[in-house]
């Protein structure tokens, strides 16, 4: 049984999406920062959270970040073969095969969601993935999973 | 199955006089035909109430985890379902063999309690095997009814009609293999529908859900020492019901036991407001019988699918 | 005269209904009736022999928001919420309706009131339903219910042949009567007869189950082993509890987003392992058999000590839902079996 | 304050003390933010109040000070989970919301005249320093006071100053403290409480014993006190329980029918014996 709640509607006007990026410490996050200091411009769309590694993200991380507010999730880590730890990110592959389906399988947009390998030398993949989901998630429209159905 | 029962009482009594075991869990006779219900038998009086019959679907190893801290050494009576239920337990090393004593239990299929009750609402006497058919034989009369369709879903594909493993099995075994393929056909049927459509489904579906963790009580990939949902730092989940709190709770119930569950539709049993728990553990089941190549047949397995890689794990990241 | 709701116009009657109040009717939902709210008369069934959830949630819902909090440098406001509303529960069974009555005395009497549940009890009609044919779980004569009681109810509907007798209990209940007045026809048919009808039905199982001398002999059976011979096939689980029309148990918690919050009143259960754990690690109710205890021991001897009543309406729930059959019926049984605490420390 | 029991009210917190070597425990003064409550808030030595630490939660604590010493109220706590692990990060200024008083009280009527004898142990002097400072601020009406207090180390003591300075100082006192272990620096006696409630064995005639602490102390002071005389009518403790709402409604503080929250936490030993035996 659910909590009551107000049917607020979403206002679109002026929306810029919101996306979580959850960015292994040692390749991707690696990779935002030569973004930076090589001043490639991507979109400020993104939060990055960094992780260790992306074997750390847990899903429930994920759905989290949707039910919060998040009109997108990118998680990033090193190119398989390259994790710091040795095999942390193919743990992340197969766990996320899974996510990916699953969540789409509840019926979130599959575009929302993303993994991706993102070394610490592809300053300008970072910047092109963010571009590329940040006009994704624009086309898609705020999620519609958000903040009206919380308990708050 | 119920022609068995004598045989099940002199080998329980026997069992308990010699100190073979403790106490035995088994089944006695419920509030009605249909719903028999877990008995724990300490002496061998007890062996007097010990009920059965095709409508004894709990899976009673998951009790074995209420016994862990003591050294008694628990009897238990399994079906091929039930002892897929007790390698798991075994295989996450919550439960050490030697303590369990495995009364096998050869099992053609357990009939859905809901669905005879569509039939019989109540007085059932009786429900009698003929081939492809099956009677059911109630105070009102007899109905003549397709067998398969009033078997529980897991019995359907069940690939253990006998039990894997036991320390003494009871009667004859009897003739394996599933009585249908799993076609996942439930599953992909809503893999067909528009997303929009998809998501209204299930959050009807997650909206219905009281949190009342019947689903996890009985599962047995759920043997964690301590529940996530029971622990109150770090707070995974809110004690407030509302449709995020349930998701995050169903969602993360089915990855926590992707590829660790047996498939034994317990969860959807026992669910209360008939919330399709099967269809999220089957979707998870699929997909790791495709990725992965580890079909929900050869599970529990040694290291879970989860628990491994290959390096050549399809990779559609980039 | 009598008022009659004419079959054919009840789905009028509750568009008539929703004109003034919002509506929470049965509804089928996935093979299972639901109570809920909604805006679809189509949808309301009326062929149920009980709705799975029962209507507390509505009164005592699982989540209440109690108050907002706003921290602000150096202030903090709060501000409390108030539930705001006219609402009508539609199809309620008289067991459910004789349910409301033990809830209310928890939540009224006593040095304190609690505000939210009768905020939402004074502005809710219960329009309740009498039942025509009562099911194999059924036990509400045991506690001197019948199907036809209708105390609990604003407004009280008998099926009868081709519609509904009506009768008015309450002012909220005429209230409602005024508003779909122009459905309700009057007929020469005598209430009191259809009532009695409904009164002496068969209820098999509540007819030969006697609670009488249960609460005395429970005295003496605190420490009795049929507690330790129940419990070891309890799930731990909440069904029992959340389904259970009469439980009323709560926990509160604060969530929390940046600098506001809310705090939230929600079920919780004495089965689970944490209701009485103490934050040093104590728990006075550590096992399953303290916790099976307590949740009999409430319902058939302590709320009788506090209230004069059994804490239970027979509404079969427990019956049919606990997956491990260990429910009201099963322990009435036990208890009125089982000698007292002397004799069995003779035994 | 509101009409709505479960509501808190908003207070701040104007001094902590830390009571402990470890800082484990500190007291909290505490004042209600609404003037017409600070003035108004009325209470008894022995009831409890329930602190809200916004956005955590909420937790029953005894009020520690004395209904004789208006204008604040303090709350001893130690720190053992969530809600009072938040309390312990609290600064002085900061808002917390406290609702109540709730629970029954101290029979202070039945104890005058009467020789006191107060047992604690750890932080379950808490309580009892509420009755202590009453019965002190009033000390003609009440005959001979002996207080009894033991805790695991010299650095576990409570209230230190009250013990070691200012009760002693009041007439026909006698304040006899007691550590499981002692230390370097410890001179007075080592053991458990009850051992040495049974050497100082205050005589029963005309007396009144009350006691608070762990659950296990207080068997074996019940035992000892029974013991030494007393009998069960002469002996008040008070209890702890998980406690959600405090009014009586949410249903996990019942011990059989009573509920520590409304119907105690105060009980006579003979009321004791009368309740299943699950606290």
């Amino acid at each position: 049984m659910s909590v009551e709640r107000a049917g607020t509607g979403v206002s679109t006007a002026g929306w810029e999406p919101k996306i979580i990026g959850f960015c292994c410490n040692w390749c991707s996050y690696a990779g935002a920062d030569l973004a930076g200091t090589s001043r490639i411009p991507y979109p400020c769309n993104i939060r990055i959270i960094r992780v260790p590694c992306s074997g750390r993200v847990n899903p429930q991380f994920v759905l989290r970040a949707f039910q919060r507010g998040a009109d997108g999730v990118l998680v990033a880590g090193c190119h398989p073969g390259d994790c710091h730890y040795s095999t942390g990110n193919y743990f992340t592959r197969r766990r996320f095969l899974l996510v990916k389906r699953l969540l789409e399988y509840l019926g979130i947009e599959p575009r929302r969601f993303q993994v991706r390998w993102i070394s610490g030398s592809e300053g300008q993949k970072f910047a092109d993935v963010v571009a590329e989901i940040t006009e994704q998630v624009k086309a898609l429209g705020p999620a519609k999973m958000d903040k009206m159905r919380d308990v708050m | 199955m119920k022609e068995k029962l004598s045989e099940l009482k002199e080998t329980v009594a026997r069992l308990l006089k010699d100190r073979t075991v403790d106490f035995f869990i088994a089944y006695q006779a419920g509030h009605s035909q249909v719903e028999p219900i877990p008995f724990f038998l300490t002496t061998a009086e007890h062996v007097e109430n010990l009920f059965l019959n095709n409508f004894c679907a709990h899976n009673l190893s998951k009790y074995l985890l209420d016994y862990l801290a003591g050294d008694e050494v628990v009897g238990v009576l399994a079906k091929g379902c039930d002892l897929r239920a007790l390698k798991r337990l075994l295989t996450d090393h919550r439960v050490e063999r030697g303590r369990v004593f495995v009364v096998g239990l050869p099992c053609i299929g357990i009939y859905d309690r809901k669905k005879v009750q569509e039939v019989y609402p109540a007085g059932l006497v009786e429900v009698v095997e003929e081939g492809e058919e099956v009677i059911l034989r109630g105070e009102t009369g007899d109905k003549r009814v397709p067998r398969k369709e009033y078997l529980l879903p897991r019995c359907l594909t069940c690939p253990d009609h006998n039990p894997e493993f036991y320390d003494l099995l009871l009667g004859e075994k009897v003739a394996n293999g599933p009585l249908a393929e799993e076609d996942y056909s439930d599953v992909r049927a809503l893999e067909e529908w528009a997303p929009g459509e998809r998501r209204r489904y299930w959050t009807r579906q997650f909206e219905r859900c009281l949190r009342c963790y019947a689903c996890r009580n009985v599962c047995p990939a759920c043997n964690c020492r301590v529940c996530c949902f029971d622990v109150a730092e770090p707070r995974w989940l809110g004690k407030g019901t509302s449709l995020d709190e349930q998701e995050m709770f169903h969602f993360t119930r089915a990855m926590h036991v992707a590829g660790r569950c047996t498939g034994c539709g317990e969860c959807e049993r026992v669910c209360p407001v008939n919330i399709p728990l099967m269809k999220l553990n089957k979707k998870l089941a699929k997909d790791i019988g495709a990725l992965f190549h580890v079909p929900q047949a050869e599970i529990p397995t040694e290291v879970e699918p989860l628990g491994q890689f290959r390096l050549g794990d399809p990779d559609e990241f980039n | 005269m009598t008022k009659v709701l004419p079959q054919g116009k009840l789905k009028d009657f509750l568009k008539d209904t929703m004109d003034k109040y919002s509506l929470v009717a049965p509804v089928r939902e996935d093979g299972v009736v639901v109570l809920k709210p909604t805006a679809d008369p189509e949808a309301v069934v009326t062929d149920y022999l009980n709705t799975v959830t029962s209507p507390k949630d509505f009164f005592f819902p699982q989540t209440e928001r109690m108050f907002r909090f706003q921290k602000t440098e150096g202030k903090i406001r709060v501000e409390e919420t108030t539930w705001q509303g006219k609402r009508v529960i539609f199809g309620v069974r008289p067991c459910d309706l004789g349910s409301l009555e033990l809830i209310d005395r928890v939540f009224q009497e006593g040095e304190y009131e609690e505000t939210y549940y009768l905020a939402r009890r004074e502005n809710t009609t219960v329009v309740g339903l009498a039942c025509s044919s009562p099911g194999p779980t059924c036990f509400c004569t045991t506690f001197g219910i019948t199907p036809g009681s209708p105390e609990g109810a604003d407004l009280m509907l008998y099926p009868d042949g081709e519609g509904f007798v009506v009768e008015v209990l309450t002012e909220k209940g005429e209230a409602l009567a005024q508003q779909t007045e122009t459905l309700l026809e009057d007929q020469d048919v005598d209430l009191a007869e259809v009532k009695g009808r409904f009164e002496g039905l068969k209820v098999p199982l509540g007819d030969h189950l006697s609670v009488d001398g249960v609460a005395a002999k429970l005295d003496g059976m605190f420490e009795h082993p049929v507690w330790a011979e129940l419990s070891p096939r309890c799930l731990g689980c909440g069904i029992c509890t959340y389904l259970c029309p009469t439980c009323h148990c709560f926990g509160m918690t604060d969530e929390v987003r940046g600098d506001q919050g809310v705090r939230l009143r929600c079920w919780d259960s004495c089965q689970f392992s944490d209701f009485t754990r103490m934050a040093g690690g104590h728990n006075p109710r550590p096992t399953k058999k303290e916790r099976v205890r307590q949740r009999f021991m409430h319902k058939l001897n302590y709320y009788v000590h506090r209230f004069g009543r059994y804490l239970c309406t027979g509404c079969g729930r427990c019956l049919e839902k606990c997956p491990v059959g260990l429910t009201m019926v099963h322990v009435i049984e036990k208890v009125n079996d089982s000698g007292t605490r002397e004799v069995a420390v003779n035994e | 304050m509101s009409k709505n029991p479960m509501v808190p009210n908003p207070a701040t917190i104007t001094k902590i003390t830390s009571e402990t070597g470890s800082g484990d425990v500190k007291t909290f003064r505490v004042v209600f933010d609404d003037p017409s409550l600070a003035e108004g808030f009325t209470y008894r030595s022995g009831q409890c109040a329930m602190l809200s630490v916004f956005g955590v939660g909420e937790c029953m604590i005894s009020i520690t000070s004395t209904p004789t010493r208006p204008g604040f109220l303090e709350f001893s706590v130690k720190k053992v989970g969530r809600v009072t692990d938040a309390l312990h990060e609290a600064r002085e200024g900061d808002k917390i919301g406290l609702r109540g008083p709730y629970g029954n009280c101290f029979p202070l009527e039945k104890m005058k005249g009467k020789n006191l004898v107060f047992v604690g142990g750890g932080i379950g002097l808490a309580p009892l320093r509420s009755l202590i400072n009453n019965v002190l601020d009033n000390r003609k009406e009440y005959g001979r006071v002996d207080i009894i207090y033991g805790a695991r180390s010299p650095q576990d003591l409570v209230f230190k100053e009250e013990l070691f300075q200012n009760w002693p100082k009041y007439q026909d006192t006698h304040v006899y403290v007691t550590v499981d272990a002692g230390d370097e620096e410890w001179k007075g006696p080592v053991g458990f409480v009850p051992p040495y409630l049974e050497e100082i064995n205050p005589s029963p005639e005309g007396a009144v014993a009350v006691t608070c602490g762990p659950p296990v102390m207080i068997k074996f002071v019940l035992q000892s006190l029974a013991k030494m005389g007393y009998t069960d009518d002469q002996i008040i403790t008070t209890l702890e329980m998980k406690m959600q709402c405090g009014i009586g409604k949410c249903g996990r503080c019942n011990i059989g029918d009573k509920y520590v929250c409304v119907d105690g936490p105060v009980f006579s030993v003979d009321q004791l014996q009368a309740l299943p035996d699950e606290f």
